[in-house]
């Protein structure tokens, strides 16, 4: 897509992808390389606790924190890119919706979505989990459906700019089923939003599993996982600062990252707006 | 209560000085804080309830008795009849002499059917409470137990007066209430009319709720308090190198098991706890879960109890052992499921070592984290494996508490007739010899085939300030020399 | 050239300027204009015109720098100063009070969270006209009373929302002229607004300049403006003024190929070649008693209309009067609430998803602006197979032959067919949005303005093209437009519509020669002509 | 105008009804039972029993949910089940505390927020603006509880040990009688605020910056401090009005990592401890709380936005 390419060619973007890519290498291939760098599994017990043994040190179970660390990102990664997407599409669907309906539904889906963002965030996920247990799926729901009133929002104002253009009036002279013309005619002119809107909840899920990690409602032990990590390790700060601090810059260069990028994204699509209008 | 015991060796010299305001940071709390002085629940309300009332009689820091609002407590012959001796010229905050009316209402209050207080359901042998003279009341029993003085010295039966009510919280303990917040911190001013006298030595004693470790640690850290109680075992290095500071390590009896329940598969089949309890590395847990500050355990509980069974063998990991077993049993293979909760420090920490170590037998563990609402809620007593914690206790009060069919909190669903009989035998035996004997039978029992992982004996780790004297080693389990600041001084 | 003893006011010499990346933008422009003089500045849009009329000011925008040249300024008392050398401070002093600045959009330019009145006379203020507050007031009355404005004090407390087009525009012209400027810069004043409007503020311009001996560069890419308003003309082109002359020396005889061009793309209300009215016939498409209100504002009061086959009416009617309502009721994209729009006898259903695939076909719409009426998210080809795909049944091969066959007709090069809107001229996207009209060969087409967003030269070649598609394909066709110089070119039969109302209707010929209602003579009063 | 603006509100009372409908089911929702969680892991099943019933907790769920929204509309949050006592005499010093934190936190972030908007938009593309838009940028992308850790090792405990780590009021007295206690939690809900508000003021103000009006103003012949303050900055208090709302109703929410890190007595903590302990009357009045300040802020941000624009503003006199 052009906007991908526009985006690309500005320098925050290189430098944006290059950390988000190298952080999203680290996470991937992470689980393989810590036990062939360090000698110890994530899981086993390589000294006491908070030891300055090994590369990064030993963490509050005496765990090898090199190789937790780098065996800890994925399961961020992949509930935070859930989360979004999940957020994403409800948010857009339901957006799209009530800004090209106008009207009853809008004033319903809006209310609703008002509703929805005034119940506090975290009170939100410390009742869902307190009833539900913390479990993966329960984070990625819970994260998402905080999203989708926001990108909701988003979503409606974009799609109402486009909504009075006459191509949409033409989809309807001919007819063409709603769902089509919120798919093919009203979706693909709301990319600049949406996209600016993905990279920030992306940034934003991040840092909400890693919080609620830090709370103790996110990924449970005994799994690797930076959030976790924090929390665990936070403790011994200032003896064993490893624990902490890895998990940490990596979150930070991932977010950097993300955020980078879905600047670029946003400067590129104001671009491409203030293009066409003239 | 004030210890007897050893005496401070700590920063300050010479003799105690007076005055000055303790701060200390607690441990929990919450907006469900009370002064009531028989359902203390978290640390600070036990913190409180330990300055403030005092029961009969109460163990010292070396777990051994200590009489307080007591002068003595005996037995009849037939144990069935204990009759206590109240301390002369003992008073209450506001002055009031403390007379066996005020006994026999506190025990009223504790046993009130309507609302039980917490000491209740450890008390079900009690009869009536009764003044017989101006200074003695009986307890009156239903049966014979021997050893019903360790059920009276509880901190949470303290002596209140028979007009006790919670607006006027009056005990006879060292401090008395000045100021009360629920969920943040009490300051507590010294009581004039205590019984020890000199004592307490500060003017003032605050006592600061703290959710967070973190934040516990930081307000020593920053000087913002003068102690804290149950500083994270990884941090006692850190802190022990620390000039201003100083550590305060106790060996206890407090134990942190896991629990199997013996009536439900697949941990009715008693090869299948042997099993587990081959598989746990105990040195390797206590190094891990708590670096070091502990003390190995043998499935045995009550460690300071003179019938503590310590001429069984040691249990040591064996995993081919474990192994064969499993596969006696026809559960290679074995996967179960383990709720833990941080009910505790070191809880859910010792359920992911165990997780760990149970790999090596083929044993699959999945934890189930709760919060410790979720896990003392409805299910509390159904989970099939899961984990406890208790306070330092003697073998008889711990057995009626958690290893009998009819005890408030028997988590494994412990119901062995050879056991029951042994211990029922030994409760109505008032001859030490003959009941330590009983026990140690009773211990075996469990110790072969018991359904609790008790891998070992958890340090109280505290810290406080150096100038701060007066705060020695306690073997209760309660933190800061049992929370019992009278004897605490500032240099 | 009149006033060659007098001395210049602005004097532009070699002026060149560029883009950051070193793209040259004025390629060595000078021009000089007389006190009391207007200069129009015509040329294609993008030629530069809005770069070399901002230079006067020393006001580059962001992204373009000066790489040369002089610009000699001089204030109605002193002597003449180069702009460009101005240190920042001074240049500002000058803005305003020596040379002031006229913008293209009122709209945009004037402050929407400021009153009129402040916006006037702040610039009296910073430029330290008169001696006091009252003196400011005072003259903010004034001026706004020269450009044909009340001046009292409750319209100098509106807001510029409050204001029409035409007023705003005024407003910006009585700031522009309130510290009594040599020099001021017009950029294309009168683009947007209605004939009449565009009469009034030429007229103010003209008045004003030649009464307070103003040198008034004037931009503009309408040659009928600049013959009304211009003394003398330069035309621009590509950066470079390629011709310059006395208004009618140019326009008569225009020496430069891009001047010809323009020219002759100049629709004459006079010229062209009249239809043949086909009279008799049974009407294709009628429209009978329509009305529209929003709320209490009627919209359309009981319309009568009848286009018969092959016929093509133009809809004239001025900003507002519901020339879009009507047309879109007739495409069904709007609801009426009284009267029936019929298609060969029949009446139409007023919503399009009512309408019959047989009736959307035969009726088409092509909307006025064609930048909003694409999809910039779909290539031509998929916009254009868009009403094949959904009111025909065609297989997907036939249809790609039909988007080729209608993409030829329209003269678009196949090349175009699989480039984003963004990638064509205004022109090529104007043609896209007539051929996906013409797919399902319609009976009827209605076109909305389809040549006010374009450019005169492209204006032309699309009124052409609509004229010979009209020819080949024998529909029947719905003009509408407030353009009444198109007529001749493309219609055979007149409506002209007034606040919701017919009032007039007959063939070409007679209603512009003579026309019977006050208002069509009013139109052809004021419709500029070279 | 004022239809408009009463319109609005109506919306926002539509929207908080709504929400108390909703808080009230997702706590009744709440597992376990709230007797015991108050009575902890002695509780003795006679204890328990008594305590339900004391509670109310058997009548009908639509009778608690109209007894309660009875109680709430006369000003009574009702009464905690774990303490006893009001909710209202509960959480009152608390919110002050809270609101305290807040309101100094939101003053301190948006001036600077503003400030450092304004200023790099001005600078777009040179230096200062990179730096103001990389800090920033790297700031948003860190979570509260780094932030709070990072400056209680710098200040407090580790490199600088010169502020207090936590608040430790005595008690009867306001939180603020010790300001120096404020500092760190104040701090690090600014820089945690901060870089949103001023990324929003940075594009705003460019927005503004290249409108046609400021291009005109600056043709005028304005001093460029005119432009900026009369012609350039009003435009960017509707739209950055909204940001700041969402912001401090943000902060409203999601001040409970940073009273927890802190040992903050405000509402965040009262929160944590109220869903541990199943505390659902005090649940419901945090979560009713957060709630209805966010709609109040965000009723105030569109009412500033129809204040400060004056086409909505002249609507009923034209
Ligand atoms: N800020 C800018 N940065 C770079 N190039 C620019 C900038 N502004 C204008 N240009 C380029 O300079 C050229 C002249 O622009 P200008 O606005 O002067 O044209 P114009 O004749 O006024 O056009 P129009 O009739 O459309 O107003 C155009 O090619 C345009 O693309
Ligand atoms: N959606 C709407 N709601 C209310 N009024 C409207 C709406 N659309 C148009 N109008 C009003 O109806 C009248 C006619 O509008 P219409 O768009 O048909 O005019 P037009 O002749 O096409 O004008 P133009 O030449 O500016 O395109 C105008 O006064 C306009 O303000
Ligand atoms: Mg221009
Ligand atoms: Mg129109």
């Amino acid at each position: 897509m052009s906007l991908f390419r526009r985006a690309l060619a500005l320098p925050q973007a290189k430098v944006g992808l290059m950390l988000t890519a190298a952080v999203v290498l680290l996470a991937v291939f992470g689980p393989w390389l810590g036990p062939l760098l360090t000698g110890h599994d994530p899981m086993e017990f390589a000294a006491k606790p908070f030891r300055p043994d090994g590369a990064a040190g030993t963490d509050g179970l005496g765990r090898d924190v090199l190789s937790r660390f780098l065996s800890g990102g994925a399961t961020l990664l992949l509930y935070a890119v859930l989360a979004t997407a999940l957020g994403v599409v409800l948010g857009t669907a339901l957006g799209m919706l009530a800004g090209y309906s106008g009207g009853r539904l809008d004033s319903v889906i809006m209310r609703g979505n008002d509703v929805l963002l005034s119940f506090p965030q975290l009170v939100f996920a410390l009742l869902a989990i307190a009833m539900l247990g913390p479990q993966g799926w329960l984070l990625v729901l819970v994260i998402g459906i905080t999203h989708a009133p926001r990108v909701a929002r988003v979503a409606r104002q974009a799609t109402v700019a486009v909504r009075d253009n006459d191509y949409i009036r033409a989809a309807q002279m001919y007819a063409m089923p709603r769902r089509t013309i919120l798919l093919r005619e009203v979706l693909p002119n709301i990319t600049g939003p949406l996209m600016v809107e993905l990279g920030l909840r992306l940034t934003y899920s991040i840092g909400y599993v890693a919080s609620l990690s830090f709370l103790g409602l996110g990924i449970q032990p005994p799994a690797a996982d930076w959030g976790l990590m924090i929390n665990e390790n936070r403790i011994a700060l200032v003896v064993q600062p490893w624990g902490v601090l890895l998990p940490v810059l990596a979150i930070a260069v991932l977010t950097v990252g993300t955020n980078l990028i879905t600047d670029s994204l946003a400067s590129a699509a104001s671009r491409r707006e203030k293009e066409v209008l003239s | 209560a004030c210890g007897g015991g050893r005496s401070a060796v700590a920063a300050p010299t010479g003799p105690p000085r007076r005055g000055g305001t303790l701060r200390v940071g607690v441990t929990g709390g919450g907006s469900s804080d009370t002064l009531d002085p028989h359902t203390p629940t978290t640390n600070p309300d036990i913190a409180r309830v330990r300055n403030l009332y005092e029961p009969l009689l109460y163990r010292d820091h070396d777990y051994e008795f200590e009489m307080l609002v007591a002068e003595s407590v005996t037995p009849s012959p037939d144990a069935r009849v204990w009759t206590a001796t109240i301390r002369e010229g003992i008073r209450f905050h506001d002055g009031r002499p403390v007379t066996p009316a005020d006994v026999v209402a506190t025990f009223r209050r504790i046993m009130d059917p309507d609302d039980p207080k917490s000491g209740a359901s450890s008390l079900t042998m009690l009869d009536e409470v009764v003044a017989t003279g101006d200074r003695t009341v009986e307890f009156r029993l239903n049966e014979p137990v021997a050893v019903f003085d360790d059920y009276l010295a509880q901190y949470s039966l303290g002596i209140v007066p028979a007009d006790f009510s919670l607006d006027r919280p009056i005990g006879t303990g060292p401090f008395r209430v000045d100021e009360f917040t629920p969920g943040l911190q009490s300051v507590f001013l010294r009581n004039d009319h205590y019984w020890r006298s000199g004592r307490p030595y500060v003017d003032r004693l605050v006592l600061i709720n703290f959710g967070e470790d973190d934040a516990r640690v930081n307000a020593l850290l920053s000087s913002q308090v003068d102690a804290i109680d149950q500083v994270p075992v990884a941090l006692v290095d850190v802190l022990r190198s620390d000039e201003r500071l100083r550590i305060l390590s106790s060996e206890t009896g407090t134990w942190l098991p896991f629990t199997m329940r013996v009536d439900r598969p697949p941990f009715d089949d008693v090869r299948v706890r042997q099993a587990m309890r081959l598989i746990v590395d105990r040195e390797q847990m206590i190094n891990q879960v708590l670096s070091g500050q502990g003390r190995l355990g043998n499935d045995l509980y009550s460690p300071f109890d003179p019938a503590y069974a310590s001429d069984l063998p040691q249990r040591r990991r064996n995993i081919p052992e474990a192994r064969r077993l499993l596969a006696e049993a026809g559960k290679s293979g074995l996967e179960v499921e383990l709720v833990t909760a941080p009910i505790q420090a070191g809880a859910v920490e010792a359920a992911q070592v165990f997780q760990q170590q149970a790999r090596a037998a083929g044993v699959t563990v999945r934890l189930k984290r709760l919060d410790t609402t979720t896990f003392f809620g409805e299910n509390y007593l159904s989970w099939d494996f899961a984990q406890t914690f208790w306070y330092t206790r003697n073998y008889l009060p711990q057995v009626a508490s958690g290893s009998l069919p009819d005890a408030p909190f028997n988590e494994t669903h412990w119901n062995d007739p050879e056991f029951l009989d042994l211990v029922g035998r030994a409760r109505r035996t008032v001859d030490e010899a003959q009941r330590t004997e009983l026990l140690r039978q009773a211990q075996r029992i469990e110790y072969e085939r018991g359904g609790m992982i008790i891998w070992g004996f958890l340090n109280q780790v505290d810290a406080y300030q150096v100038y701060v004297a007066g705060l020695v080693p306690d073997r209760t389990g309660l933190p800061l020399s049992g929370y019992s600041f009278c004897d605490v001084w500032l240099g | 050239m009149t006033q060659v003893a007098v001395r210049n006011a602005l004097v532009v010499s070699d002026l060149r300027v560029a883009t950051l990346t070193g793209t040259p933008v004025l390629k060595g422009v000078s021009y000089e204009i007389a006190p009391g003089e207007v200069l129009a500045l015509v040329g294609e849009s993008g030629s530069g015109k809005t770069t070399a009329g901002l230079a006067a000011l020393g006001h580059f925008r962001q992204g373009l720098v000066s790489r040369g040249g002089t610009v000699l300024a001089s204030p109605r008392d002193g002597e003449p100063v180069n702009v460009l050398e101005l240190p920042e401070r001074e240049r500002r002093a000058l803005r305003g009070a020596t040379v002031a600045y006229i913008p293209q959009d009122p709209a945009l330019s004037l402050n929407p969270a400021l009153r009129i009145g402040r916006q006037i006379s702040e610039v009296l203020e910073v430029h330290g006209y008169g001696a006091s507050d009252a003196e400011r007031a005072a003259r903010v009355a004034e001026v706004l009373t020269e450009v044909g404005l009340p001046g009292d004090e409750a319209y100098q407390r509106r807001y510029p929302h409050q204001l029409s087009g035409g007023q705003q525009q005024r407003v910006g012209i009585a700031m522009a002229f309130a510290c009594r400027p040599s020099v001021v810069v017009l950029d294309e004043p009168t683009t947007g607004l209605d004939v009449m409007t565009q009469t009034l503020v030429l007229r103010t311009v003209k008045e004003l300049t030649t009464h307070h001996d103003v040198a008034a560069l004037y931009i503009t890419h309408d040659l009928a403006v600049v013959s009304a308003i211009a003394d003398r003309v330069a035309v621009m082109y590509q950066g470079e003024l390629v011709e310059t002359g006395g208004t009618e020396e140019v326009l008569r005889r225009p020496g430069h190929a891009y001047t010809r061009r323009l020219v002759a793309a100049v629709p004459h209300l006079d010229g062209g070649s009249p239809g043949t009215p086909a009279s008799g016939t049974a009407p294709v498409l009628a429209v009978r008693a329509l009305a529209v209100s929003y709320g209490d504002h009627r919209v359309l009061r009981g319309v009568d209309l009848d286009v018969r086959p092959g016929e093509c009416l133009m809809l004239l009617g001025e900003s507002g009067s519901g020339k879009t309502t009507l047309s879109q009721c007739i495409a069904g994209l709007r609801e009426h609430d009284g009267g029936s729009v019929e298609l060969d006898g029949a009446t139409l259903p007023a919503a399009t998803r009512a309408r019959s695939a047989e009736q959307l076909r035969a009726v088409q719409y092509v909307f006025q602006s064609p930048f909003s009426s694409l999809n910039p998210r779909k290539t031509i080809a998929q916009s254009v197979e868009a009403p094949l795909r959904t009111l025909t049944d065609l297989d997907r091969a036939a249809r790609r032959d039909r988007v080729a066959e209608v993409l030829d007709r329209v003269r678009l090069s196949r090349a175009l067919a699989d480039r984003l809107p963004d990638q064509l001229s205004g022109g090529e996207r104007q043609r896209a949005a007539i051929a996906r009209a013409l797919v399902t060969t319609p009976r009827v087409l209605l076109c909305d303005e389809v040549t006010s967003a374009l450019d005169v030269s492209v204006q032309a070649t699309i009124v052409d093209l609509l004229r010979e598609l009209r020819e080949e394909l024998g529909m029947a066709m719905l003009f509408v437009t407030h353009n009444i110089a198109l007529a001749r070119h493309i219609a055979d039969r007149i409506a002209v519509l007034r606040d919701g109302e017919v009032v007039e209707e007959g063939a070409v010929d007679d209603v512009l020669t003579a026309p019977a209602h006050p208002y069509t003579r009013e139109l052809l009063a004021h419709t500029p002509r070279i | 105008m004022f239809h408009l603006i009463l319109r609005r509100l109506a919306v926002s009372l539509v929207v908080l009804w709504l929400v108390t409908l909703l808080v009230f089911v997702a706590t009744l929702l709440l597992p376990g039972d709230p007797a015991r969680a108050i009575l902890g892991q002695q509780a003795t099943p006679e204890r328990i029993a008594a305590l339900r019933a004391q509670l109310n907790l058997d009548a009908p769920v639509w009778e608690r949910y109209l007894d309660w929204l009875g109680d709430v509309l006369t000003g009574d949050l009702g009464t905690s089940a774990a303490t006893q006592e009001s909710v209202n005499a509960l959480l009152g010093d608390r919110i002050a505390a809270s609101l305290v934190l807040l309101v100094s936190a939101a003053v301190l972030a948006t001036i600077l927020g503003l400030a450092l908007g304004t200023w790099s938009a001005l600078r777009r593309g040179r230096g200062a603006d990179h730096a103001v838009s990389g800090i920033s940028l790297v700031i948003a992308a860190l979570p509260e509880f780094v932030i709070g850790v990072a400056l209680v090792v710098l200040f407090a405990t580790t490199v600088f040990p010169v502020l207090p780590s936590v608040t430790l009021a005595p008690p009867g007295e306001p939180v603020w009688s010790e300001p120096a206690q404020l500092v760190l939690p104040v701090l690090t809900l600014t820089l945690v605020v901060t870089p949103y508000i001023a990324r929003m003021m940075r594009a705003t103000m460019s927005e503004v910056l290249d409108s046609g009006y400021v291009e005109m103003a600056r043709l005028k012949g304005l001093p460029e401090r005119i432009v900026l303050t009369r012609h350039a900055l009003p435009h960017a208090i509707g739209p950055v009005a909204q940001v700041i709302a969402l912001q401090l109703a943000w902060l409203a929410g999601g001040v409970v990592v940073v009273e927890f890190l802190f040992r903050y007595p405000g509402i965040g903590q009262a929160l944590i401890d109220a869903v541990d302990h199943r505390d659902v009357e005090v649940v419901q009045a945090i979560t009713l709380l957060v709630a209805a300040v966010y709609i109040v802020v965000n009723l105030i941000a569109d009412i500033v936005g129809i204040l400060v624009n004056p086409k909505l503003r002249t609507e009923v006199s034209s």
